[in-house]
């Protein structure tokens, strides 16, 4: 079932927690809605679900007009952030509540609703529980309840409030997995909300991102990640490195650190460049294109990635700089606390005008060439 | 919770033994002596004349009416706390915080005031009186009007338990409820109700052994008909005032009584509701 | 206010997810109106009817002005006394562990459910001078029946459980971090009772004392038995008020009731806000 | 029942009317054939007077003041204004008179008012704001100040002053304050009705208390009436008639004088004449005028007692 | 001051909450305790406070026995998990607090208290905030009033039960570098509780891992990281990819997936070979010591690398695999959820008994030689 939200907004009193917005969801897909806290992610799902009305704007579910429809009756699965399971049903009457409250007319017979509520138990693989109280339950167990909970009328439409935000890191990778595979499978159209950009990037067919009531960005994870409108979405979606300077001769310069700028007309002023830490190199010599002075102020060693942080040196960053070098570099290298280095940045996304798209900026076009560098790198790094 | 191993104040011996032999000999004289001097006095005259004095005709009507405004008294205010509750947690709306204030009123009146309140208004001088007295309407001095005042007094206690836990419980279980297709009655009755069954018994409880024992507010709008408007606690008074003081103590003793099995009962629900909680959390995953 | 809501619902008939609104609306607003606000009109009303000369007459009468003294001063013992029996005896039962504490619990209840009648005889037979207690203090020379001490008994004893149940709860919240914090720093126990302890209980404690205050100001049926009633020494208010009334003189008992009655409502008031105040600060919002 | 009756009186009348009620119930049998409940309503007659007017429907009252039957005319104009004339003795089938209840062996040697005022006596009577005995006695003891000190008002006031300020307790009405002088041990002695003070004796036989009945004394009248309007209304207007009549009957006013309360029949009277010793009884008349003076000179809110009670 | 735990235990009714154990902490160090839930990590920290008393064993601060000592007199700044501070108390007063309630005789005069907390509040940069409630601060603010107050009596013992659970990613991170240099500062001993592997390698001079009461092992991060002494610990420090099988033949094999094992003297039987993401790369054919066939089943475009999740195909895992390849792979190869992929592994911890430490398997001594084989992966893949 397709949704569509057509020019919705929201007020609390004096407060406009949704400027009017509109969004379509095809049918079928996983949407993410992706923002900061108090961006008005769960008004605009509650208004969806009808737990909440739009001030002004419409809803529509498979082209038709469900803004006056009570959300009774417009037949969603809402699962929400704390569960807000029935804690006085066990596991298996939570799942049945849905059926067994149907009008008489509809409802199905209880061997039926036997048989459902215990393929749905079989489904979220919590057939073991079913006479489990909700407060016998761990939290990704909760979760799973709920959501068969929500599954149990075959709703269309599944809406999910920050449904990992409660969860430890690795329930939480755990339920995401599952629930991919859960819609891959059922096909309902699903939208659900988190301020986890992990989360988001990793789940959804699309992500919407949202900042202070407005819609910043819709876009697939892969063009998202890779081309952001703006600097608010850049900034979201991860660890960003800033070099705030002027633009002067060609050069973003700011203190000791400067850029070099491609050719290109741009014009004299305060401008940003924004790079991702992937995006950056470091050696222990600056290289033509970019003078980035840095200090090492911290090591980490987790992951897949051994993650260096770094401070400026010779100029001012309003945060400490991020640079992820491979094991192999850190283990050729030892760098230490107190080091320095340079960054050379690859690729970087660059502000000029306060609102306004970035510009892209590639130093070196051909990637397969990054690789090469790194070796040249490495034996820097060792000599 | 763990309090058992924190290191908090006064929990040195000598201060805690100090403090709760303290406590239970303020206990012992202000509540435990006076409980014990009613029974004392009531049973002075022997278990017979205990009997005696219970099986009165007088006494066995003024039980039954004491009974039946509670029996009345209980489900009115079990209704209308419900439903302020339910309107004052459940809804945002203008004048909301004012009705919290206003359900307090009762708390903050003077009982004897209560009565007045009562008669200025019922009376046959009153607004309403004079119309209802044309009517041949008789709420004041009969049974209605006992029971009116007996509401008036008694109406905070079961909205005052339910307010605050049904906030704390907040709504989103009923919003659940909705979105799985529940009826505004079928919410109440498989949602909300179990969620709130301890409170509302607790509050009736309370409600129910404040309507068994007023008497300033009731005593004013009476008229003190013997075996007609007479609930127990004027009775009391009334053999007090005859100089059956024993009898007048009999009927003390029961109503002390009446308020020792409420108290238990109320213990007997903390106790399971805690019972419950501790098995919960035991078994918690 | 009411024209408000009405004003609120019609604006947006969609807007509640929940059901029931319009129904417990009406049946709380129609509740309220009856029983709570129509009674207390007709108080204004009967005091509408005086002028102000009139009503000022009677309100500052010297023997009424006196009794407010009593009462105050009574009240405000009686509430003090409760301020420090009740924060003992909460601190406890919800620090401690000792046989019979469920007990002890349940009886803290008692005042409220037993008649305030039989409270009020059986505290004056005890307190008597050949009374059980009152045997014992007449040897040190400490009179309590028929002298203003017994209206500070018989008010602490009726006002006893408002303290010790609002207390109770917000000691059971204290975090036991806050009272490790303050130990570790080097505060001695009493100093971390002091300063750590005590500034949380606070809120709490005002409220359950002015409760209690309030309760007492307008205790009748406790007080008359034990008070002694001699003009201008152990007169209370509520028997003001009841001597207008066996006056035939429904204006004046109007007039002090309204007396009492403002001014519990605006200590409540006054106690509300000043809570508010409080505890926005220290949960924040 | 074929009929039924509800009698307003005073608080301590429960037994007296329980037993008048069989004696009536017969005999009402006996004339008409027709069984008749009474039902009783007691209090503090002027709280019974004022539930009258406001709607309690009572159809006879018996009460032990004249101004709270007269406040039923006054106030809810319930019945006539001659009410008094309505039955023999000024509607009072019977009288009482205030007398002492002293101590075992009478210790302070009590015997008139004056006594009263002495310093080491403490007395303890009902208060006069809310009860219609300790009003009586309050009107006694001017009554004497008036007979002893003539025309020195000054007098007259600092004698009651002193007589009020003995007082060790004032309760609210005269149960509790014979409770406050038998079981609490208060006061020298106990001022009440000579009937009661009778009862009391009955009541706590191993106390030794003692009667002492003053010199000269207040004619306490109890009044009684048909609430004419209610009874009109409930159609019991014969019957509350004969209820009241009835009491002047010599077998009802036997049974009255088993009670301990003086009445008017010869007949009786000479049957109990040692319970009850004569004295001089003082009238409303003789000391205020009328009740209505009465209660506006000395009752009312800044009158006399106010003013003797003020400090 | 240093810390000796001597023989230190602990029991809560019948549960052995620590077992005997022993820790030395050498003066001025930063020392993680790193734990899952209920490995007695706040009992322990508690013990050294004087907040909880041990059952046998002695704590020695500095050489001198203080086991009896009351934690009123230990003179240790402890900083409480959800802060614990005085919500009636504006800020200033609650860093003031320790120095007000001193015995009258060593009392700093009200001038010098004042001075100090105005120092204490520059200190942690909340100077601004003096006359604040701690409900009006955020997570972190009020973290760093916590610490601002235990320092306040200058403690040389400061102990901090999960200092930064309760906050965000993000503040989380600014505060644990703050930590860092306030500890390099002032020279106190810390020790530092925490059940997260990042923070505890991150941030300590040494790290002493617990489970079920006992204390797994006590090294640096680097050593941690690198020669994990149990199965636990490996496990413990980040996502693990395990093959579980059967030795025989210099092969450790189950269904249709097998690694060659060097020819030592291995015994034949169960065994359970351990790879940490980083040292495992994924081609599209299998390489000649190893055939791990695996599917993808996420991508996920966050950070430093690009994280892809694997299930195993054609034999058992119980847990997803993790691998993390390049960006700059990841635009080359562009893998989709259902690809098929080999996993080769560079270096691996072979478990064969129960209990017992790890072998280390390098199939590759020269690491110079991965950057190589990755080109060549990439011209594999390019294909
Ligand atoms: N009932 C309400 N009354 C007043 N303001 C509200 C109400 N509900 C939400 N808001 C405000 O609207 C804004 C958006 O709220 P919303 O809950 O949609 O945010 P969110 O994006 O879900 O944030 P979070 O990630 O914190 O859940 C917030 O500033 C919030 O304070
Ligand atoms: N007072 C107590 N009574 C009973 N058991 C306790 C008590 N305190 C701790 N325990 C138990 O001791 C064990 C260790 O507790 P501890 O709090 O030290 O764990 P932890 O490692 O700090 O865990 P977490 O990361 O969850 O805080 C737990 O199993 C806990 O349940
Ligand atoms: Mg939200
Ligand atoms: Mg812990």
């Amino acid at each position: 079932m397709s949704i569509q939200v057509e020019n919705i907004s929201k007020r609390f009193g004096k407060f406009q927690a949704l400027e009017p917005l509109s969004l379509e969801i095809p049918d079928g897909q996983l949407i993410g809605l992706l923002g900061p806290s108090g961006s008005g992610k769960t008004t605009l799902l509650r208004i969806i679900a009808g737990l909440e009305t739009a001030d002004t704007g419409r809803i529509l579910f498979h082209g038709e007009d469900v803004t006056r429809v009570h959300v009774r009756d417009r037949r969603v699965g809402f699962v929400f952030q704390h569960y807000a399971l029935f804690r006085h049903m066990t596991v298996a009457q939570n799942i049945a509540f849905g059926l067994e409250v149907m009008p008489k007319a509809s409802r199905p017979g209880a061997a039926e609703i036997r048989k459902r509520v215990s393929d749905l138990l079989e489904m979220v693989q919590l057939g073991h529980l079913a006479t489990r109280y909700p407060a016998q339950l761990s939290g990704g167990q909760k979760q799973r309840v709920a959501l068969a909970r929500a599954l149990a009328m075959q709703p269309q439409v599944l809406l999910l409030d920050e449904p990992f935000g409660a969860l430890d890191a690795k329930v939480r990778k755990d339920l995401r997995r599952w629930l991919r595979s859960l819609h891959d499978e059922l096909h309902f159209t699903s939208v659900f909300v988190t301020h986890d950009q992990e989360e988001a990037l990793e789940l959804s067919d699309q992500v919407v991102v949202m900042s202070a009531g407005r819609i910043e960005q819709v876009d697939t994870p892969q063009t998202l990640y890779a081309q952001p409108d703006s600097r608010f979405v850049l900034g979201f979606l991860g660890h960003i490195n800033v070099l705030q300077g002027e633009i002067q001769a060609g050069r973003l310069s700011q203190g000791d650190a400067w850029i070099g700028l491609p050719e290109s007309t741009l014009p004299v002023g305060e401008a940003q460049c924004y790079l991702r830490p992937h995006e950056v190199r470091l050696q222990l010599t600056p290289e033509a294109h970019a003078h980035l002075p840095l200090r090492i102020s911290a090591v980490s060693l987790i992951g897949a990635e051994v993650r260096i942080e770094l401070e400026a040196d010779g100029w001012q960053s309003p945060e400490p700089w991020e640079v992820g070098i491979s094991h192999a570099q850190y283990n050729e290298w030892q760098p230490m606390r107190g080091d320095r280095c340079y960054a050379v940045p690859d690729v970087g996304h660059l502000f000029t005008s306060e609102a306004g798209e970035p510009e892209l900026i590639q130093w070196h076009k051909k990637k397969t060439q990054k690789s090469v560098e790194r070796s040249v790198l490495q034996q820097a790094v060792g000599a | 919770m763990r309090t058992a191993s924190h290191l908090r104040v006064g929990d040195q011996p000598w201060v805690k033994w100090s403090l709760i032999s303290l406590a239970l000999t303020l206990v012992g004289l202000l509540l435990v002596v006076p409980l014990v001097a009613i029974f004392a006095q009531a049973f002075s005259g022997g278990l017979q004349t205990y009997v005696a004095n219970l099986t009165d005709y007088y006494t066995l009507r003024a039980i039954g009416l004491t009974l039946f405004v509670a029996a009345l008294t209980v489900p009115i205010n079990l209704v209308f706390g419900v439903f302020l509750a339910w309107l004052v947690t459940r809804f945002e709306f203008p004048g909301r915080k004012l009705l919290i204030t206003l359900i307090d009123i009762p708390f903050a009146v003077s009982p004897v005031v209560a009565g007045l309140l009562y008669l200025l208004l019922y009376g046959s001088n009153g607004w309403l009186g004079g119309w209802l007295m044309d009517q041949d309407i008789q709420l004041m001095f009969s049974w209605p009007g006992i029971l009116m005042v007996t509401v008036f007094v008694t109406c905070p206690f079961v909205a005052r338990e339910l307010i605050p836990l049904m906030q704390q419980q907040g709504r989103e279980e009923e919003e659940a409820g909705v979105t799985l297709g529940a009826s505004g009655w079928q919410l109440f009755r498989r949602v909300t109700l179990p969620n709130i069954q301890w409170a509302l018994i607790y509050g009736v409880v309370l409600t129910n052994a404040r309507a068994v024992g007023e008497f300033g507010a009731v005593s004013v709008v009476s008229g003190n008909i013997r075996g007609e408007t007479n609930t127990l606690p004027l009775h009391v008074e009334l053999l007090y005032q005859d100089y059956n003081v024993v009898g007048a103590f009999t009927s003390a003793s029961l109503l002390a009584g009446i308020a020792l099995l409420t108290l238990l009962v109320k213990s007997f629900i903390e106790w399971r509701q805690m019972r419950q909680r501790a098995a919960l959390s035991e078994e918690e995953v | 206010m009411s024209l408000a809501i009405t004003s609120a619902i019609s604006l947006n008939p969609g807007k509640r997810v929940l059901p029931g609104f319009a129904l417990s609306l009406g049946i709380s607003l129609l509740f309220i109106s009856l029983i709570l606000l129509l009674p207390i009109t007709g108080l204004v009303v009967q005091t509408a009817g005086m002028s102000w000369q009139e009503y000022w007459a009677v309100i500052s009468d010297p023997r009424v002005v006196a009794s407010y003294r009593v009462t105050l001063w009574a009240a405000a013992f009686a509430s003090l006394f409760n301020g420090l029996v009740g924060l003992l005896l909460a601190w406890v039962l919800v620090r401690y562990e000792f046989p019979g504490k469920r007990i002890v619990d349940a009886l803290m209840d008692l005042p409220f459910a037993l008649p305030t009648a039989v409270a009020g005889i059986t505290l004056s037979a005890l307190f008597a001078e050949n009374g059980w207690y009152g045997s014992i203090l007449a040897e040190v020379g400490v009179k309590v029946s028929y002298t203003p001490l017994g209206i500070i008994v018989a008010m602490s004893f009726t006002s006893l459980p408002f303290v010790v149940r609002t207390v109770q709860p917000v000691l059971e919240d204290l975090a036991a971090e806050d009272e490790e914090a303050g130990i570790s720093m080097g505060g001695s126990d009493m100093t971390v009772f002091r300063r750590v302890v005590f500034p949380s209980l606070w809120p709490a404690l005002m409220t359950g004392i002015a409760l209690s205050f309030t309760r007492s100001l307008g205790e009748f049926g406790a007080v008359i038995f034990i008070a002694g009633n001699m003009p201008y020494v152990s007169e209370i208010t509520s028997l003001m008020i009841f001597i207008r009334l066996q006056e035939f003189d429904y204006a004046a008992a109007s007039a002090i009731a309204s007396v009492v009655l403002l001014a519990s409502l605006l200590l409540l008031f006054a106690i509300n806000l000043w809570q508010a105040h409080y505890l926005r600060r220290i949960h924040g919002r | 029942a074929d009929q039924s009756l509800l009698n307003s009186s005073y608080d301590i009348a429960r037994e007296l009317f329980a037993s008048y009620n069989e004696h009536f119930a017969d005999y009402w049998k006996n004339k008409t054939g027709q069984t008749v409940e009474i039902r009783q309503s007691h209090g503090g007659s002027s709280r019974q007077a004022q539930a009258i007017i406001q709607g309690l429907r009572a159809d006879v009252v018996t009460y032990n003041q004249v101004t709270d039957v007269d406040v039923l005319h006054e106030r809810g104009n319930l019945l006539p204004a001659d009410w008094r004339e309505q039955l023999p003795n000024a509607s009072s089938p019977y009288y009482s008179t205030m007398a002492y209840l002293v101590r075992k062996g009478n210790p302070k040697n009590i015997q008139n008012w004056d006594d009263l005022a002495r310093e080491d006596v403490s007395s303890v009577f009902p208060n006069p704001k809310t009860s219609g005995n300790g009003r009586y006695t309050y009107l006694a003891a001017y009554g004497y100040a008036q007979q002893v000190f003539g025309d020195d008002q000054a007098a007259i006031d600092a004698f009651v002053r002193t007589f009020l300020n003995r007082v060790a307790v004032f309760d609210t009405g005269g149960r509790g304050a014979t409770t406050t002088f038998v079981e609490r041990g208060i006061g020298d002695v106990l001022l009440t009705f000579e009937s009661e003070v009778n009862n009391i004796i009955a009541e706590y036989p191993d106390h030794g208390f003692e009667v002492v009945v003053p010199k000269v004394s207040f004619l306490a009248e109890f009044p009684v009436a048909v609430v004419e309007r209610h009874a009109e209304r409930n159609g019991n207007l014969e019957l509350a008639r004969a209820y009241l009549e009835e009491l002047y009957s010599e077998d009802a006013q036997r049974l009255l004088a088993g009670f301990n309360y003086r009445v008017h029949n010869e007949t009786v009277q000479a049957e109990f004449a040692d319970q009850f010793p004569p004295l001089e009884l003082l009238t409303i008349e003789q000391i205020a005028g009328s009740w209505e003076s009465a209660m506006t000179e000395h009752f009312a809110n800044g009158g006399k007692l106010d003013q003797l009670q003020r400090r």
